[in-house]
């Protein structure tokens, strides 16, 4: 068991219970949270799994996961921009629950 | 050792990441979270990936954290945080469960069969590292090869300040968090927020070669930013919304007149010219540093500051 | 490329600009709707009677647009095309003439006319397709376009009509796409008159040929208001009675009735279809419903519902002409296509100036009413003479066709529908005849428009005096090569020639 | 060729610098520019299908770099086509939100639209199957954007709902992208597919990046968050979303359908989209029949042909490469129609609204007597959507029903008729309301005749399609790698 593999499970890991997380949660807040946590979770998989397969450090992989951290940070921001206007107007920290669609 | 040391960050990891999306408290799942952020930045040490580290701590704890805490005490400030929060159907929790195991199970059968890659694209980046203009291979990627994805990666962050400032109508308006009026946070901030610009500038520095960069850079500025804010120190009252504007599109506005000069040169678009590499790949990070410093520190700000609560209606009139 | 080859193409542009420039002109301007109503409609005779020349001296004029690959839009002038777009563009004149009066001072007018123009264009297209392909295309348009037309009124009573309209002929419409798609899938682009291709492919596969053969006549049906699919004709009744004029004798039910004569005549061709038979069935069908729409037609009360179902049952006429194996046969069909529009149409106008002028709805009412409206009552005479088949007018030409037509392809108990379906028709005419002109008038009339003419205003009365006028004409100049005998005798010489 | 001259960078510059420069300049100065910019497109993008249908496909190595090592952009013949309908459909709708937006309101619509404009140039574009990522989160957060500055409880809801289905829907494709990265140890989508490598983690990837765009194309069953976010827009960005963006999740599925011959390896995932689409036909036109706001049934539609446009790919067979063709050219059409239809009929509906200042469908009675031509452009819109006859979509259904025959999946057969008769009901149902003559006089507002025109322009365009079609079927026909990965 290389380091590379451990931390591609621990991204695999990661990936499950951030996707858990996503689909059980309502709040918005938490759903957030989960979703990170898949973030990180692929990050983890992208370079672990890549070095694992080319068996050195590589610097492509590592320069794509910047950009995706930095990706996943605007995400976040723009979300909690978003939410807190929703708690703004309507003073709930989830969706409302539509079963018609 | 190393085996043992890659175990216990894993544990770590799982056992701090389901606390973290389990905790009866969001603030504590806040505060697990930011936590993961650190101990992940152990992790990417250990994958042998220190530009991660640093970003991991700087964007995906410390920023993100900082976002997620600040939204946290705003909802915890009107007191209905946890009231509204029922908990969730019985069906819901099996779908999760299912499309959770599903998942791992599918990662894991891909993960252990993984074929050997027919392309090994380090072996260009090596051969074409000289060609760059800097030595440092992350640099090289993101600037050079492929720097395209990154100025559209400049664009997804200056897009998401534009959506901010789209549902503010008042720009100017002033962030209901009072500053922290503690005499000996003041003093401290005197201190470390030098301390931080000059850290951010080295990362800057740094990133040509070694480790670092424009965004870790921009991540370092931007927390010296939000202390500032944080500490009564308004950047965006301070300067003018005008300036706000320019500095935020700073880096984009310089990445993208870089990469059409060169079209208008005769080249493809962002190919740099013959020796020309480090100095404009210098001149961009410097710009986006700044832009990054501050359109993190925006985000913050506009997430903070409360939306207007009667919107000038009238969305089709004219 | 000959200058006649843009000819179809004028053709259909003439309504299509018209219909345009009119969906663009403010309600109020209705003198210079009118203008280009009628002159697009003029234009438009001029044009086919350029085309009838070129279709005399055997030359096609056809224009192509490659669509897809390996599929053609063609629009081609040939004889049979010329016997269905002549018979459109003179009743549309007249239509239109009719449809000024008739909604003279109404809402809505920019819409209507702009619709109705839209119909005859589809009409035209329907008409001088060359290929199943272009053919669908227009008979859809045709749906279309009708349908404001149908809830044109805008009363709950239109609307459902409208929705029942859409419901039939959509449902048609889609039986009909997967007729031709799979016809299509089987052989590729087969333009109408190519039977030798269709020939080989029923040698081919000849139950699936069979199958389709009943799709489209199935799908055709619907618009053809054959029996099961006629519900949605008397429904329709509540529109306006140009636009019921519209529907009966110009555009609508016939363009079901022609689609079915290409089927039969241009695609799968008369021989093979006699041959597998496919001819038999229809030939039932007809029958049956010949008579079951002249029994319905006996027991409605409301005048516009009689005729439209003595739509229903004279409709089948034409396919029973066409079931008839032999060239009598055909000319039957084909003629009654003419004169059945000539005819239904004058009824429709009668119908019409008696509700507009004093109200009249139902049956009963018309007690007296020869007097009253004596040129009106003359035409409406002359159309139900014509429909029981009584000489001198049109109807009797296309009956007695039909009945050598069935003596020649041996199916002699034709004879005993003809002749049962005359004497219903006879029933449910002749009381009416007898109403309007024997029976004293019976108190005031339901809703007389108050006005200085003795009759129908001169805009209602001239068309119907016209198109009666037309069909006795058709009757009694039988014999010359442009009337409609004769040009049906010229299409079944070059379709049994083949 | 000369560099300078290939449109193609400045297919990307041009809305990059528009975004830069519409955040910068004063509010009444936005429109003006966007205008020139507007034109400049329009002119880089015939040039472009000038360039292709001449030259043949087009690479453009981004930085002087080659790949794999660095990105390149591809024009071939189905990127041209994309590239020129998304100019002309994002020209119309924001001449639309020019004239129907206020001036603050227009001031934000520029730069997201910019950005908006940019990443799916850069979608179309894209040979990267990494650059295809970043390009999507642009997308996304434009389009979230977008739908959120309506700033109404309605929008909001919509837009966090679209953000979290997008954000899920690009962190799988993303996983994707990882997996294959790892097996091949490349991003390009030319290397990949020379290298391309049929084991459990391609197949994993691959569905992995299947189940992410369908998320973000919004196939049934994953459609929920789409109606909201498509109905509760402004009417501009709802026109822009639903011809648009949902085409670009759909259109890099395509990509890596064909390319990576997905077609060839798991038929068994081509039916299961098949019966996704077929799902979303059904369901999508029923819940469109039950809707009583008149932007919710156009919503619904789009989520309906969603699943036309999802039939091409059951039909993608292996074995039969004349049905395939048939399958890809069929798709293509619908996809061209629906864009230029549905864009007709939400901005159409705009203007109904507007009209009558209320935005359920009982509202609309006399509209038809008083706004024909309203109605005239919604209906022309309707009749592409139906499949009727002369349109852009009946030909593509025509296509793809030739298709089933060929391919002998009659099945899918049954699903487009029933689907064309339910389209037809939810849309004369509207028609049937318009149509009701009331007692009232007129007395409904009245939007400038220019925002008429232009929702009639694209109507127009959806049924001109029916007698054009030829055109964009060569083009996506052009020879390149995608055609020779076609079966």
């Amino acid at each position: 068991m290389d380091t590379n593999l451990i931390f591609t499970l621990g991204g695999i890991g990661l990936c499950g219970l951030g996707l858990f997380g996503f689909i059980y949660h309502c709040h918005l807040l938490r759903r957030l949270i989960a979703f990170n946590l898949i973030g990180n979770g692929t990050f983890l998989i992208m370079v672990g799994f890549a070095q694992r397969g080319q068996g050195v450090t590589d610097h492509v992989i590592q320069a794509l996961v910047l950009t995706g951290i930095v990706v996943a940070v605007s995400a976040t921001a723009l979300a909690l921009v978003l939410i807190r206007r929703w708690f703004h107007l309507k003073g709930s920290t989830q969706l409302p629950e539509d079963d018609a669609s | 050792m190393n085996l043992l040391i890659d175990l216990t960050l894993l544990t770590g990891i799982l056992a701090i990441a389901a606390t973290s999306l389990l905790s009866r408290s969001l603030f504590q799942s806040v505060i697990f979270f930011i936590l993961l952020g650190l101990t992940l930045a152990l992790g990417w040490i250990r994958l042998g990936a220190p530009d991660i580290a640093l970003a991991e701590a700087a964007i995906g704890a410390g920023i993100t954290g900082v976002l997620l805490l600040d939204t946290l005490g705003h909802l915890k400030k009107t007191g209905k945080l946890d009231k509204d929060e029922h908990r969730p159907s019985y069906p819901r929790l099996l779908l999760a469960i299912l499309s959770s195991v599903t998942l791992v199970v599918l990662l894991l059968w891909a993960v252990f069969h993984q074929p050997t890659p027919a392309i090994q694209l380090h072996l260009l980046v090596e051969e074409a590292l000289p060609d760059s203009g800097v030595s440092h291979q992350i640099t090289a990627v993101l600037l050079n090869f492929r720097s395209y994805d990154t100025l559209l990666e400049v664009g997804v962050l200056v897009l998401a300040v534009l959506v901010g400032l789209a549902l503010q109508t008042d720009q100017h308006q002033q962030d209901s968090l009072p500053g922290l009026p503690n005499p000996l946070l003041h003093a401290c901030l005197t201190l470390l927020v030098p301390a931080m610009l000059i850290t951010s500038m080295y990362l800057l520095w740094a990133g040509s070669d070694r480790p670092g960069g424009a965004f870790q850079a921009g991540a370092m500025l931007a927390a010296a930013f939000i202390l500032l804010h944080l500490s009564g120190i308004k950047l965006s009252a301070q300067l003018s919304h005008r300036m706000m504007q320019f500095g935020l599109l700073l880096g984009f506005t310089v990445f993208l007149v870089v990469a059409t000069s060169s079209v208008i040169g005769g080249r493809p678009l962002l190919a740099y010219p013959d020796g020309g590499a480090g100095l404009l790949i210098l001149l961009i990070e410097l710009a986006l540093t700044l832009s990054i410093g501050l359109i993190l520190l925006s985000l913050f700000t506009i997430a903070n500051s409360p939306p207007l609560s009667s919107r000038s209606g009238g969305s089709n009139g004219h | 490329m000959n200058w006649t080859d843009s000819l179809p193409l004028a053709v259909l542009m003439t309504s299509f600009l018209a219909a345009t420039i009119i969906f663009m002109l403010p309600e109020q301007k209705h003198i210079l709707r009118s203008t280009i109503n009628l002159g697009a409609a003029c234009i438009k005779i001029i044009l086919i009677i350029f085309l009838i020349q070129a279709v005399l001296q055997q030359n096609y004029p056809e224009v192509r647009l490659e669509v897809l690959p390996g599929l053609d839009l063609i629009l081609r002038a040939d004889s049979l095309a010329i016997l269905f777009a002549g018979l459109s563009s003179v009743l549309w004149l007249f239509t239109t003439l009719y449809a000024i009066g008739y909604l003279e001072n109404s809402p809505n007018r920019s819409r209507f006319f702009g619709y109705f123009s839209l119909c005859v264009a589809s009409t035209m297209g329907i008409s001088l397709a060359g290929n199943l392909f272009t053919f669908l295309i227009f008979y859809e348009l045709l749906t279309l376009s009708t349908y404001p037309l149908v809830v044109h009124r805008g009363n709950t009573a239109s609307i459902k009509a409208g929705r029942t309209y859409l419901i039939y002929t959509l449902t048609g419409g889609v039986v009909l796409l997967l007729g031709v798609a799979s016809l299509y899938a089987l052989g590729g682009d087969i333009a109408f008159g190519d039977i030798e291709r269709t020939a080989a492919l029923v040698g081919t596969w000849p139950e699936l040929m069979t199958i389709i053969f009943i799709l489209l006549i199935a799908g055709l049906g619907v618009k053809a208001a054959i029996f099961p699919f006629h519900g949605w004709l008397p429904t329709a009744m509540v529109a306006p009675a140009p636009v019921s004029a519209l529907l009966h004798a110009v555009a609508v039910v016939k363009a079901g009735a022609f689609g079915i004569v290409r089927v039969v005549y241009d695609i799968y061709g008369i021989e093979l279809s006699w041959q597998q038979g496919l001819l038999y069935p229809i030939a039932i069908i007809a029958s049956f419903t010949i008579l079951y729409g002249s029994w319905r037609a006996l027991q409605q009360i409301d005048i516009k519902k009689r005729l439209a179902f003595s739509t229903v049952s004279q409709v089948s006429y034409i396919l029973l002409g066409i079931s008839l194996f032999g060239p009598l046969g055909t000319i039957g069909g084909l003629v009654h296509l003419l004169h059945q529009g000539l005819m239904k149409v004058t009824l429709f106008f009668c119908a019409g100036n008696y509700a507009e002028t004093l109200g009249i709805h139902k049956i009963h009412e018309l007690d007296g009413v020869g007097q009253r409206m004596p040129f009106t009552s003359i035409a409406f005479t002359v159309g139900a003479m014509g429909m029981i088949g009584l000489p001198p007018v049109a109807g009797f030409i296309s009956k007695w066709y039909l009945g050598m037509g069935a003596l020649e392809a041996n199916m002699g108990w034709v004879i005993f529908i003809l002749i049962g379906s005359s004497l219903l028709n006879a029933a449910y005419f002749l009381p009416v005849l007898k109403r309007i002109w024997f029976n004293p008038q019976q108190g005031s009339w339901p809703h007389e428009r108050v006005s200085n003419c003795r009759d129908a205003i001169p805009l209602l009365l001239i068309p119907a005096l016209v198109t009666a006028s037309l069909s006795i004409a058709a009757g009694l100049f039988a014999s010359s090569i442009l009337s409609p005998l004769g040009w049906a005798e010229l299409i079944t010489l070059r379709e049994y020639l083949r | 060729m000369n560099m300078i001259l290939s449109p193609i960078p400045w297919l990307l510059v041009i809305p990059l610098a528009g975004a830069v420069l519409t955040m910068l300049i004063p509010l009444n100065w936005r429109s003006p520019a966007s205008m020139f910019g507007l034109l400049t497109q329009l002119l880089a993008s015939l040039l472009l299908g000038y360039q292709v249908s001449q030259y043949g496909t087009q690479i453009y190595a981004m930085a002087d770099w080659q790949a794999p090592l660095g990105i390149a952009l591809r024009a071939d013949g189905l990127a041209t086509l994309f590239i020129l309908m998304s100019s002309l459909v994002a020209t119309a709708c924001a001449l639309y939100a020019h004239l129907y937006l206020n001036l603050t309101k227009r001031g934000h619509f520029w730069p997201l639209l910019w950005f908006l404009w940019a990443s799916l140039n850069g979608i179309w574009l894209a040979a990267d199957t990494f650059n295809l990522y970043v390009g999507l989160e642009l997308l996304t957060f434009a389009a979230v954007g977008l739908v959120a500055f309506a700033s109404d409880e309605r929008s909001l809801e919509a837009s966090i709902r679209y953000l979290y289905a997008a954000l899920l829907g690009s962190m799988a494709y993303l996983l994707g992208v990882a997996l294959l990265y790892g097996a091949q140890g490349t991003l390009a989508m030319d290397s990949l597919a020379e290298t391309w490598h049929w084991g459990p983690t391609n197949q994993v990837a691959i569905t992995l990046i299947l189940g992410g765009l369908l998320l973000k194309t919004a196939v049934f069953p994953m459609h929920t968050w789409l109606p909201p976010a498509h109905g509760g827009a402004l009417t501009p960005v709802s026109a822009l979303l639903s011809a648009l963006v949902i085409k670009a999740s759909f259109y890099i599925l395509l990509r890596f359908w064909v390319e990576f011959e997905v077609y060839r390896h798991l038929p068994s995932l081509s039916q299961l989209l098949g019966v996704l689409g077929a799902g979303a036909i059904i369901w999508g036109g029923w819940m469109a029949l039950k809707q009583t706001h008149l932007k919710m049934v156009v919503a619904y539609s789009t989520v309906a042909q969603i699943g036309y446009i999802s039939l091409m790919f059951p039909l993608l067979t292996a074995e039969n490469s004349e049905a395939s063709l048939m399958a890809y050219h069929g798709g293509i059409l619908m996809l061209l129609a629906h864009a230029f239809a549905k864009a007709g009929m939400f901005l159409a509906a705009g203007n109904l609204i507007y009209c009558t200042g209320k935005p359920d469908l009982a509202s609309l009675a006399g509209m038809s007597r008083y706004r024909p031509l309203n109605i005239f452009a919604f209906g022309l819109a309707g009749v592409s959507l139906m499949g009727l006859p002369p349109s852009g979509g009946f030909n593509a259904k025509w296509l793809l029903l030739q298709s089933s025959f060929l391919s002998g999946q009659w099945w899918w057969i049954v699903v487009l008729l029933i689907g064309s008769l339910l389209s037809a009901a939810y849309i004369f149902r509207v028609f049937a309301y318009t149509y009701q003559e009331t007692e009232a006089t007129d007395s409904f507002r009245r939007p400038p005749i220019t925002i008429e025109l232009i929702a009639l322009c694209l109507s127009v365009a959806s049924i001109l399609l029916g007698f054009l079609s030829i055109w964009p079927v060569n083009v996506v026909s052009l020879p390149g790698p995608f055609m020779e990965a076609m079966p």
